[in-house]
């Protein structure tokens, strides 16, 4: 299994029936393959609909029915239309049960960055900063390090996203828990020593325990 | 409503260095007409508010790539590396704004509001200089209303009088970008009588609608 | 010709083609009737239909479908179903034309009292506080006087619905202008002296030249 | 959508004291058989938030007759003299507010927004003692967000989701208040099997709404 497919997998177990849950693009969207249908799970893409679903079959693609990313997609049954102010309304206003994202750096105090590298890259934050500051839960899904440097770090050197400290973080390491006192180590991935996890980490991690392996589901 | 307007017309009525709302989401609901109207009169010095800038050669991203825009207010560039390139070498200004505070600063500017009061943005970069208010002991940013000179409107179906609908992801920030400029130019896949549009299906109504783009060739 | 329909006629006369307008209920209801069909005119009912149509025929009420002060009415072809939001979204952002209300006082300064009178009658505002500050043009339409008493007075004793001056009255005696050196007579009724509306008018009224009989179409 | 509720196990659920938003305008798109239901269990001491209180023996005017209501937030209560009465001998508190102030204020509840900064009201009684802010040369009044324990919302067609959809007037304030309640209950006048309402069409996502009242015998 590939670390992104790891990853996805274990955040797919975080989904609860009945939930309204945001994919960021990217690795995050994979997690949408690993949900069980029957869950009662809608999928919001903020660009305007809830209930997306997986891509259409060749040929059959609509122009206006796209995720966030601008890939077509398409709706389940019971799906809705809604414009930008409403999308953006529910994520604000608490309706969104869960928002998943992917980050450039997490600390520790849970708070993430993923929307700016000064000097370098300036995407745009999109919807992360509403993302971050409103979802009912917010997992952060992404590679444990990049370039060798570990994504998790004592302090967020990158420009913040939100204040809000995350829920949850889930890398092809393992899966951290940020909390008011520091950042719990919570599962390790398959065949991943803990000392291995600690090794790779910048940050502090609070080892409490035995560390179980991932579940997968 | 008050007429039908060639794209070649449209953009003879948006002067040099316009303020422009343009809907769209990657080019999903972007009016693409109006937009290669303006790319082939060579508007120069236009502000433009929009979600994105969607890709070079597709939607916005033609008027960027044509240097047809010395502003950008958006929430992400990210896609666009012809924007990214305007922003590096100070030839595009660039204000990036969280997707869900932009669509509600406009919703502002459109309804007579004097500002959004929002979590999203608290504790980052995009708060420096911006008015913090205690209410019912939360914190909240000052955002201020968006207003433009021209809102160009990207549609599924038109009736004779304005009235619109959308499609799917297609809706987005065309909504209430007819609310908030002084003059709104639709462009619709398709133009029917008045009484096939059911007034519960329209989702912008005529009279917000100063003129339709006719019909495509 | 009974006072209100001579009210009524007049005030139609402000109306110009293509006009969004507010009419509120009881007497300025009745402008509606006194409105050349083909003149492009929307009439918008605060409770959520832009294109509110005549009573329909006998059988055919929908109880779905009314103004607002709860009557039957019908939609005309090119309507549009609204929610509240949209409908105070136009009021208070400029996007209505013309409002035509009826009052319990207007002042020298042009204010207008028409949602309380304390200690006997305590209705509330409904939708008359946004609409006297947002329209474009106010226009209230009332009897010059009730119970014998004047209602344009030297300053309004009864609580204000805004701060906004209102732009015309219409009463059964005159047409008033309200501008910022004060209260302009513009126009009598039919056969009524000068003399006799200053005499049946608490307010100062400014009157210059000749004061021609209304034009009634 | 967590299932569906008979009218009396609705009113069961809904606690002596709750504070209690209810949708409709003169009782057209009010959830007739919730209010008949609360006023059969005999609820006490309701604090009912609403365009108006509708007429004696009709819609919400039912629960003021009954001696359900404690306190009212409304626009506007002159159609029903029991209101008008409960008030004058203190038993009902009454708060009227601008009828589009209130849509705005519930809005902002439901989107979680910090309030509204509204030039109505401004100069009028109704702005004793609150906050009024200079924006960019403009005055506003701050007016705080209202939330609700129970949304009760009256819908045209529900699906087995709970998409709801509405028609013509009866929409009004029923959208927003489905944005703004810990517990959203909506009576459709028919339920229908998933697929049947497009997506398109929708305009109050089932993901806000908790129950669906049972079909009526």
């Amino acid at each position: 299994m590939d670390a992104k497919e790891l990853i996805a997998r274990r955040v797919a177990q975080e989904i609860r029936p009945g939930m309204l849950v945001n994919l960021g693009i990217g690795l995050p969207s994979l997690v949408a393959a690993f949900v069980p249908a029957g869950l009662g799970v809608f999928f919001q893409a903020e660009n305007g609909v809830i209930g997306l679903g997986a891509p259409p079959p060749e040929g059959m693609e609509d122009a206006h029915l796209t995720d966030a990313g601008g890939g077509f997609v398409s709706a389940v049954p019971g799906a809705a239309s809604i414009d930008s102010a409403m999308s953006f309304g529910l994520i604000r206003g608490g309706h969104l049960d869960m928002t998943v994202l992917g980050g450039l750096q997490v600390d520790e105090a849970g708070q993430l960055a993923n929307w700016k590298v000064p000097g370098a890259m300036v995407p745009g934050m999109g919807g992360a900063m509403d993302l971050v500051t409103g979802a009912a839960r917010v997992v952060v899904a992404m590679q444990h390090a990049a370039k060798g440097q570990s994504k998790i770090v004592p302090f967020c050197t990158l420009p913040l996203t939100a204040l809000r400290r995350v829920d949850l973080i889930v890398t092809d390491l393992a899966v951290i828990e940020p909390t008011a006192a520091g950042l719990l180590l919570r599962e390790r991935a398959p065949g991943v020593a803990v000392e291995a996890i600690l090794a790779a980490t910048e940050a502090a991690l609070i080892v409490t325990g035995d560390i179980p392996e991932m579940r997968l589901g | 409503m008050k007429g039908a307007l060639t794209p070649e017309a449209a953009a003879e009525r948006i002067p040099d260095g316009a303020r422009v709302m343009i809907g769209g989401f990657v080019a999903v609901g972007s009016p693409l007409r109006l937009i290669d109207a303006l790319v082939a009169r060579g508007a120069r010095g236009l502000t433009v508010i929009a979600n994105d800038t969607a890709r070079p050669g597709l939607g916005i991203g033609k008027l960027i790539s044509a240097g047809c825009v010395a502003r950008v207010i958006a929430s992400h560039i990210g896609l666009n590396p012809d924007t990214q390139r305007g922003l590096n070498e100070g030839r595009i200004a660039v204000d990036l704004v969280p997707q869900g505070t932009l669509v509600e600063r406009i919703r502002a500017g459109g309804m007579g509001l004097g500002g959004v009061l929002t979590p999203t943005g608290l504790g980052t970069e995009i708060a420096a200089g911006k008015q913090i208010l205690e209410i019912e002991g939360r914190s909240y940013l000052l955002e201020l209303p968006l207003r433009a000179d021209f809102a160009l409107i990207g549609a599924w179906q038109a009736d004779h009088v304005g009235n619109l609908i959308y499609e799917f992801t297609a809706q987005n920030f065309n909504p209430v970008m007819a609310l908030a400029a002084d003059t709104v130019i639709a462009e619709p896949e398709s133009i029917v009588p008045v009484g096939v549009i059911p007034p519960d299906a329209v989702r912008t109504p005529g009279v917000l609608v100063d003129h339709l783009l006719v019909r495509a060739r």
